[in-house]
């Protein structure tokens, strides 16, 4: 069915999608860590937003709960946190230079493309849209480890973490109206312990070598020949 | 076998197995007395190793400081060894109780019995003419025994049978066949009966050159008595060979029975195939020259190669499956 | 239930040799303990095991019991018939002569560093294995105590750690050991797919395709000639053999060895319970070349052990050969052959028991008392070491197949069977067999030269070193342990058709046929398969023997002179030979080293004629080790290297991997 | 349940409390009581299943398959914190970690517990995962617990690979949901396991196969499979050696228990399609790669704890094939290769610990000759070798008889596989352990004081299983192969 006969909010909640898929995008090729934060902000309040509708689309309670919850987590209290991190680790006027940006959005492209080529299979017709939802948050998904994958700097790499994590988020709300509150609650607290986490070894990192390049994290390898 | 018969059976083997040391000197005097006249010469006796024996055991036996006990044993253990096989031999009546003790295997075991010890007692003493002896003798005989036992099982294979009376019956029941695993057979056995019994061209009993020596490199520091064994035991191993080969090839005058007449004819038989060896032997020894001694395995190596012909050509023509 | 006393004697020896191990234990403060505890009680244990063998051989028993052990729907399950019986005789007598002859030559190694309690515990571990294995009645059980007898005796190969070369040695043994087991392992579990269970008395009943079937030989056949020694998966033998305690050497040799043949023989011949004549020939083939190579490779040796354990490769070859033919006879239907070939296997695996235990018996008196294994170095212990000398001897002539010892019945019956070849139908098979026996032929001649060789460069002759010209009389107890191998030699030697009417019964059990001809001429006459075709008299030929010595001796000692004058060794009238003179080890194998060139690589040193201090070196090395170890360890050296590119060390790559993964597994499935 | 309640309890009281214990001596001993009486509430709570069949409720389920691996894990958390004990003050006493360090490292390790309690016994996936999650994050810290730049960079890998492939396995876990939405009569539960596996046959078989590789590669990251391995090593070398045995003799383990689960619940819903066996396939598929991949790893190692690391993997990769292969007999198999291995290795570690200090290096190349400088420490490194690599008596054996007979059954092609895998490894192994072990110590090797009887208690149990399995033990293991593979072996 096309997109016209969709009601409103669905189609307003797929608009929402598509901002978040290109948010991913952003992130990923924001070379500075401060925009790219805000993008992830952005992306969070997005996620929230999806909540809300679908939760005044199913008047199901507790995702007005759980919009709350990822406002608070996602917009605001990680956004702020990475911020103080970056302005304790002096890095606000750190730019990451890319090797290959284009090569790394073709391939955010092409991942999108796989990702509904995946999920088509999923034939029960009055869930082409929810699939469809599907289709983008796995996109997001992939495009956060492709993030991880592409980025060397260790607070850009938690970047793409956490956007896997809000595609995680969409889908759970968008495609199954929301997990189950436990679950919400877990998942949520886990994220921030990570990200306290994450917090406390930027600075091991720095203290150890002096510098937040993961690709300079190479010591514990096999490769190396024996020094007999 | 009721007991008269089987007492006299037993009689007549204690009779044969006495004749063999008997008669081995008198085939190396015969044999030496025909080379003697090919080479013109008028020769000794043929009666001449009977004195060489009579003259060793006379005589004082030493034995040297650095000699073990098993020095003074070998001789003994030699000379026994090669008697008992040579025992097991059919050689003036064929269905003896002594072939019944041991067939061909195990007279080729005695003989290596025999070498065993001889060879130890070559490098007793520790000389190195000795060690050298004993180490060629060994070499020789590592590829001379199977030789020997692939020619014998030729026989074997086509009379069912190991035990030297029953080939020799078998060969007489069937009469004269011309089989060509015989032949080489034949031929195996003769060159193996050369290089075991120490004759040119592998090794030269009458000489004490050290490059070239085998056998007598082994015996350098045996007088007396023990010498004397020694001897006897090689010249039984010759006849040995002699009788294995003229009666399992051409068993033909053998005595069948324990009658008197048969006997004397089949005393008559060997002595007859006997002379006739000898003289080849002879002839042989004086027309081939000895060869190097890293030629002898290449001659062994042939007789191998005749005996598995003879196997071979055994199996696959006259059994005919 | 009541338990049958034969099994409650075996059951007795089981227990008593795990007493031996734990009683071991203390050892490492109290030495003694090794001595006076340890090592009886394994001797007892052997006594145990061989009267609870012997008995089931007299009464031909076939017995089972099951054990609360093991897992859970599989408990241990043990039984007793004749084969059994056989092999357990057979362990229980080498383990008595090594527990007699232990305690004196560890005391040897009190003073050493090694742990005695390792050496103790494991021997009795290693016992307990082997005893295990010829009782076990299920795949399960056989498996553990086969690998607990491979890995107990890995602990006594390793026991003089301290040398790298031992190092080495152990775990090229461990881990051939492991292949082989895993090998087994895996042709059991062919079986059991097809019996539904994995007791004996299910797997005897299951129904292979000859492919199956055919896979399963293979497999037993890697498994159990690895550890038997067959070429070319014999490298780990002649290392690890030598590296371990005397006693234990012997142990291994002579026993474990079997324990491989035993394994061999109830899987293929009593489990699988189908023959083909191609097995035959692979066995046939694998034995001939394993003694031909044996026995060349024995023959270059100059470390005493290293040698013996070469022979051992050989004598197991010949094993194979007999074992082989009975393949052969037994799928184109000649059982009474079958069984013929097969008792000779069986004689041929109890003489080589008893005279390669005793040749490492002696073998270790040697090292007991002169700290020498290299025979250079050796000469003239015959004089110095008397009763060792004696007992050496007997093992040499028995092992070189000389009548009228034991060695020589078994390869004259093997003879024998492959002489039987004309019966067969396949023209092939009949010329094959002519072949493999000249193989033999050779071999035995080429073990004979080998022997004359060590007695006579070690015993004999004259002494190469100080420390040899020092040797003293080793003590009692490792005198009797050698002696009761060397009487066991004569009889076996002197009496076969007594040890054949034992041996009846096992080949009754596999092939429904024993040798009802053996003894038909009475017991003086063993005619395995008729009076016309062969007969042999070993009582008959050793009282000839004597009268004819007796005679000889009298007919020598009635010249003049009687006594016998000692004087200088005459030499062609050189000057008194010095011991440096005298033929050594390797210009003894020289010849023979010449003529089968082929068969090894070597690496030749000679002096030149302007070197100063001109020395002699040789080195010989195994074409397996060329041809097929050295490429598989270079193999997995080099998928090792390339594999450890996984572990890049940047943590980008690694996320990679899993997106790729992650994108591969979701293309495989959509 | 109240057992159940007591053994989820006392560790997070533990935890709390260890918190803020700041002396040494007495978070050691309280730790170890904790450990106590974890292990006896878990006792109790294993009478209790045996007593009757399953206890659920409130989200937690206790029946078979996991309540042996709670009795296992509380009993491995006690043996390693008899351990942890000395050798952490030994630790503490050289000042490579702060006391702060130490409230933390026993905190975390009764949370790690926890978390790995909750994981076994939940009966929800996403607090299964919430679980999983919270088990990393507990271990992380104390990966990077020294401070030395390769503890901080073990830990960041072990962070970021664990944390993403955890991520992929929630992105699983929603679309289980949302499959099981379509089913459920109440949504809510469509995240209860019991619900999902009464219910599997009719989950949309295409979401199921999606969601499954997402959970397989999440899971499987931290089970150490081939490729997603990469983190384990590092972690395992980095961190002290009391959490090395636990994340090999634990972390491992559940995060296997939870595969095995899931894939239960992907076998019910693709049963009826052309690919019923796609799950185990893929399962085969991993285990045999990273079993002959570590395998290979081990030959070219130059740290004991990372060989070790390796061989785990080698070992998860062997029962991952066994539990992808399926059938009573396989199954079984890999039952009771967890817990052998999980008790053979956890212990090879403490001695490892103990080499480590007696040569003061993790270098292979510098620890030689244990067994002259303390013999008990040498002989326990070699035995535990030998039982690791598969030798009987050991219990390892009795497993891998069990897998290999079973593989020549099902796929003997693939036993080939296995055979080469297996010798690889031991080879691997053992051509490392002998020096160490054999031959003479270097100067300056002394003794140090180690408490060897975990060690022996472990190994002694494992001797035990390979030569008879108790027949309660036999009774768990084989419901829980009926649960799994749907048929029971006895």
């Amino acid at each position: 069915m096309s997109l016209a006969q969709l009601p409103l909010l669905e189609q307003f909640l797929l608009l929402q999608a598509a901002l978040v898929l290109f948010l991913s995008f952003g992130l990923l090729s924001q070379t500075r860590l401060l925009a790219a934060i805000h993008a992830f902000a952005w992306q969070g309040a997005l996620i929230a937003a999806v909540t809300l509708t679908v939760a005044i689309a199913g008047h199901s309670h507790h995702l007005y709960f759980s919009a709350l919850l990822t406002l608070v987590l996602k917009a605001m209290l990680i956004p702020w946190m990475l911020h103080r991190l970056v302005r304790r680790l002096a890095l606000e006027r750190h730019t990451e230079t890319l090797s290959h940006p284009a090569l790394v959005s073709m391939v955010a492209v092409a991942l999108v493309i796989f990702s509904y080529w995946v999920v088509v299979p999923i034939v029960a017709e009055e869930l082409t849209f929810t699939r469809n939802i599907v289709a983008v948050s796995l996109a997001v998904v992939l495009i956060g480890l492709l993030m991880l994958v592409a980025r060397q700097q260790a607070v850009a790499q938690v970047l793409g973490f956490m956007s896997m994590e809000n595609g995680l988020f969409l889908a759970a709300v968008s495609a199954t109206a929301g997990m189950p509150l436990v679950v919400e609650l877990g998942v949520a607290f886990d994220v921030l312990v990570a990200m306290v986490l994450f917090g406390v070894f930027f600075f091991q990192i720095r203290d150890s070598i002096d510098s937040l390049d993961v690709d300079r994290l190479n010591r514990l390898t096999e490769t190396e020949e024996e020094t007999a | 076998m009721d007991e008269p018969v089987m007492l006299s059976a037993w009689g007549m083997a204690l009779l044969q197995a006495l004749l063999y040391p008997a008669l081995a000197p008198l085939l190396i005097g015969w044999v030496r007395k025909v080379k003697a006249r090919l080479h013109n010469r008028r020769g000794a006796s043929v009666f001449q190793p009977y004195r060489d024996l009579r003259k060793l055991l006379a005589k004082e036996t030493r034995v040297a400081h650095t000699a073990s006990p098993l020095f003074r044993l070998a001789p003994y253990v030699v000379f026994v060894a090669t008697w008992l096989a040579a025992a097991t031999v059919p050689l003036v009546a064929r269905d003896l109780p002594t072939a019944q003790i041991a067939d061909i295997i195990v007279l080729v075991g005695m003989l290596g019995l025999a070498r065993f010890f001889l060879a130890l007692a070559g490098m007793d003493v520790g000389t190195a003419f000795g060690g050298m002896g004993s180490s060629r003798e060994m070499m020789i005989s590592s590829l001379a025994e199977p030789a020997m036992l692939v020619a014998v099982f030729t026989l074997a294979m086509s009379a069912h049978s190991t035990s030297l009376s029953s080939v020799i019956g078998y060969h007489l029941a069937e009469g004269f066949v011309l089989r060509p695993s015989y032949l080489f057979a034949f031929g195996a056995l003769v060159l193996v009966a050369l290089a075991e019994s120490g004759r040119i061209p592998v090794d030269n009993p009458s000489t004490h050159l050290e490059l070239t020596m085998i056998h007598e490199g082994m015996l350098l520091e045996y007088t007396g008595r023990h010498l004397a064994l020694m001897e006897l035991a090689a010249h039984l191993k010759l006849l040995l060979y002699g009788v294995l080969i003229a009666n399992v090839f051409v068993p033909w005058g053998i005595g069948q029975a324990f009658a008197p007449a048969a006997l004397a004819l089949g005393l008559g038989a060997i002595l007859l195939k006997l002379a006739v060896l000898g003289a080849a032997l002879a002839v042989g020894e004086t027309v081939v020259a000895k060869m190097r001694l890293f030629r002898a395995p290449a001659f062994l190596n042939l007789a191998l190669l005749l005996a598995l012909l003879g196997l071979l050509s055994h199996v696959i023509l006259e059994v005919g499956a | 239930m009541n338990i049958h006393p034969a099994f409650l004697l075996a059951l007795l020896a089981l227990t008593l040799a795990l007493a031996s191990s734990l009683v071991a234990l203390p050892a490492a403060r109290w030495p003694r303990a090794l001595r006076w505890a340890s090592l009886p009680l394994l001797a007892l244990s052997g006594v145990a095991a061989s009267g609870a063998g012997l008995w089931a051989l007299i009464e031909g028993l076939d017995l089972g019991l099951t054990l609360p052990l093991g897992l859970p729907w599989l408990p241990w399950h043990l039984q007793l018939d004749a084969l059994a019986g056989f092999f357990l005789a057979l362990i229980g007598i080498l383990v008595t002569a090594a527990g007699i002859y232990g305690p004196a030559y560890v005391r040897g190694l009190e003073n050493g560093r090694e742990s005695l309690a390792a050496l103790g515990g494991f021997s009795g571990l290693f016992v307990t294995g082997m005893l295990l294995v010829v009782l076990a009645a299920d795949a399960f059980l056989f498996m553990v105590a086969w690998e607990l007898m491979s890995l107990a005796s890995y602990f006594l190969v390793a026991f003089h750690h301290d040398n790298p070369a031992n190092r080495r040695a152990a775990f090229l043994y461990l881990l051939m050991a492991h292949v082989g087991g895993l090998a087994i392992l895996l042709g059991f579990g062919v079986l059991a797919a097809f019996a539904g269970g994995f007791e004996f008395e299910l797997l005897r009943g299951a129904e292979l395709s000859t492919l199956w079937a055919s896979l399963c030989f293979a497999l037993v056949l890697l498994g159990f000639g690895m550890k038997a020694g067959l070429v070319p998966l014999h490298a780990w033998l002649p290392e690890a053999h030598p590296v371990a305690p005397s006693h234990i050497s012997a142990l291994m040799s002579g026993a474990m060895l079997k324990v491989a043949v035993y394994g061999f023989v109830r899987v293929v011949f009593d489990l699988i319970g189908q023959f083909h004549w191609q097995w035959g020939v692979v066995v046939l083939v694998a034995g001939s070349l394993s003694a031909l190579t044996g026995v060349l490779f024995a023959m270059m040796q100059s470390d005493l052990k290293r040698l013996l354990a070469y022979s051992s490769v050989e004598n197991l070859g010949i094993i194979f050969i007999a074992l082989g033919l009975a393949l052969l006879f037994m799928s184109t239907g000649h059982p009474t052959l079958a069984a013929l070939a097969f008792v000779a296997a069986l004689y041929h695996a109890i003489n080589h028991a008893l005279f390669k235990g005793l040749l490492f018996l002696g073998a270790g008196a040697v090292l007991h008392s002169t700290h020498e294994r290299d025979l250079e170095q050796m000469g003239g212990l015959l004089r110095r070491m008397p009763w060792t000398g004696l007992f050496f001897l007997v093992g040499c002539v028995a092992i070189s197949a000389l009548p009228p010892l034991n060695g020589f019945v078994s390869e004259w019956l093997t003879f024998q069977a492959a002489l039987q070849a004309w019966q067969l139908d396949s023209g092939v098979l009949r010329s094959l067999i002519p072949i493999v026996s000249a193989v033999l032929a050779l071999t035995g001649a080429l073990v004979a030269a080998t022997f004359v060789k060590v007695y006579g460069v070690a015993f004999l002759g004259q002494a190469r070193s100080r420390h040899v010209r020092r040797a003293r009389v080793v003590p009692m107890g490792m005198r009797l342990g050698q002696g009761l191998l060397a009487v066991f030699c004569v009889l076996l030697g002197v009496l076969p058709t007594q040890v054949i009417a034992l041996l009846d019964p096992v080949a009754e059990a596999v092939f429904g046929t024993g040798l009802p001809q053996a003894a038909a001429g009475g017991w003086l006459w063993l005619t395995p398969v008729s009076a016309e075709t062969a007969s042999y008299s070993a009582p008959l030929s050793i009282l000839l023997l004597a009268l004819i010595a007796g005679v000889a001796i009298l007919w020598a000692r009635r010249g003049r002179v009687r006594r016998v004058r000692r004087c200088d060794p005459w030499d062609c009238g050189l000057t008194p030979p010095t011991p440096r003179m005298q033929y050594s080890a390797a210009s003894f194998a020289q010849p023979i080293r010449r003529v089968f060139a082929l068969a090894f690589v070597l690496d030749e040193r000679k002096p030149t004629a302007t070197d100063t201090r001109p020395r002699y070196r040789l080195r010989i090395a195994d074409r397996a080790w060329s041809l097929l170890y050295m490429p598989l360890a270079q193999a997995v050296e080099s998928a090792a290297r390339r594999v450890v590119l996984l572990q890049s060390g940047n943590v980008r790559v690694y996320l990679g991997w899993t997106l790729a993964t992650l994108l591969v597994l979701l293309w495989i499935i959509s | 349940m109240s057992a159940l309640i007591l053994t989820l309890l006392l560790p997070l009281v533990g935890a709390l409390l260890l918190a803020f214990v700041t002396s040494v001596r007495w978070a050691g001993w309280l730790n170890l009581g904790i450990a106590v009486l974890t292990l006896t509430t878990a006792l109790w709570l294993g009478w209790e299943v045996a007593e009757h069949e399953v206890i659920a409720g409130l989200h937690f389920r206790v029946d078979a398959f996991n309540v042996y691996l709670v009795v296992l894990t509380a009993f491995v958390g006690l043996t390693t914190a008899i351990f942890s004990r000395p050798y952490m003050r030994h630790v503490c006493a050289n000042a490579r970690v702060t006391p702060a360090g130490m409230r933390i490292y026993h905190s975390m390790y009764q949370t790690f517990m926890l978390t790995m309690l909750v994981a076994l016994t939940t009966d929800n996936l996403g607090v299964l995962w919430v679980a999983v999650e919270g088990a990393t994050l507990a271990t992380v810290l104390l990966v990077s617990l020294y401070r030395t730049p390769e503890a901080v960079e073990a830990a960041w890998k072990y962070f970021i690979l664990c944390g993403v492939g955890i991520a992929l396995a929630l992105f699983g876990t929603v679309l289980t949901y949302f499959a099981a939405q379509q089913v459920l009569a109440d949504p809510t539960e469509g995240l209860t396991w019991s619900v999902l596996h009464a219910h599997a046959a009719a989950l949309d078989p295409t979401v199921m196969r999606i969601a499954f590789v997402f959970l397989l590669v999440g899971y499987g990251t931290k089970v150490g499979l081939v490729p997603m391995h990469q983190w384990l090593p590092d972690a395992h070398s980095e961190g002290p050696t009391p959490m090395s045995a636990v994340l090999s003799g634990l972390l491992l383990n559940v995060a296997l228990y939870a595969v095995v689960r899931l894939k239960m619940l992907v076998d019910g819903s693709l049963a009826a399609t052309d690919t019923p066996h796609l799950a185990g396939a893929l399962l085969m598929g991993f285990g045999l790669i990273s079993f002959l991949v570590a395998g290979l790893f081990l030959h070219r190692q130059r740290d004991i704890k990372r060989m070790f690391s390796y061989s785990s993997i080698e070992h998860m990769g062997l029962m991952t094939f066994a539990f992808g292969l399926g059938g009573p007999l396989a199954t079984f198999g890999a039952l009771l290769h967890m817990l052998v291995h999980s008790l053979t290795k956890s212990a090879i570690f403490v001695t490892v610990g103990h080499a480590a200090h007696i040569a003061g290096t993790q270098s292979i190349d510098r620890i030689r000759g244990l067994i002259r400088t303390q013999p008990a420490v040498g002989w326990s490194l070699l035995l535990g070798v030998v039982a690791i690599a598969g030798f009987p008596p050991f219990g390892v054996f009795a497993s891998e008889f069990l897998l290999l007979t079973a593989t020549i059954q099902t796929q003997p092609w693939l036993s080939a596989a296995l055979l080469g895998g297996l010798a690889v490894a031991c080879a691997g192994l053992f051509r490392h352990v002998q020096p160490m072990v054999y031959g003479t110590p270097p100067e300056g090797q002394q003794p140090v004081e180690a408490n060897m009887l975990p060690v022996m208690v472990h190994l002694g149990l494992v001797l035990w299983l390979g030569l008879a399995i108790p027949a309660l033990l036999a009774g768990w293991l084989d419901r829980a192969t009926g649960l799994i593979a749907g048929s029971h072996l006895l």
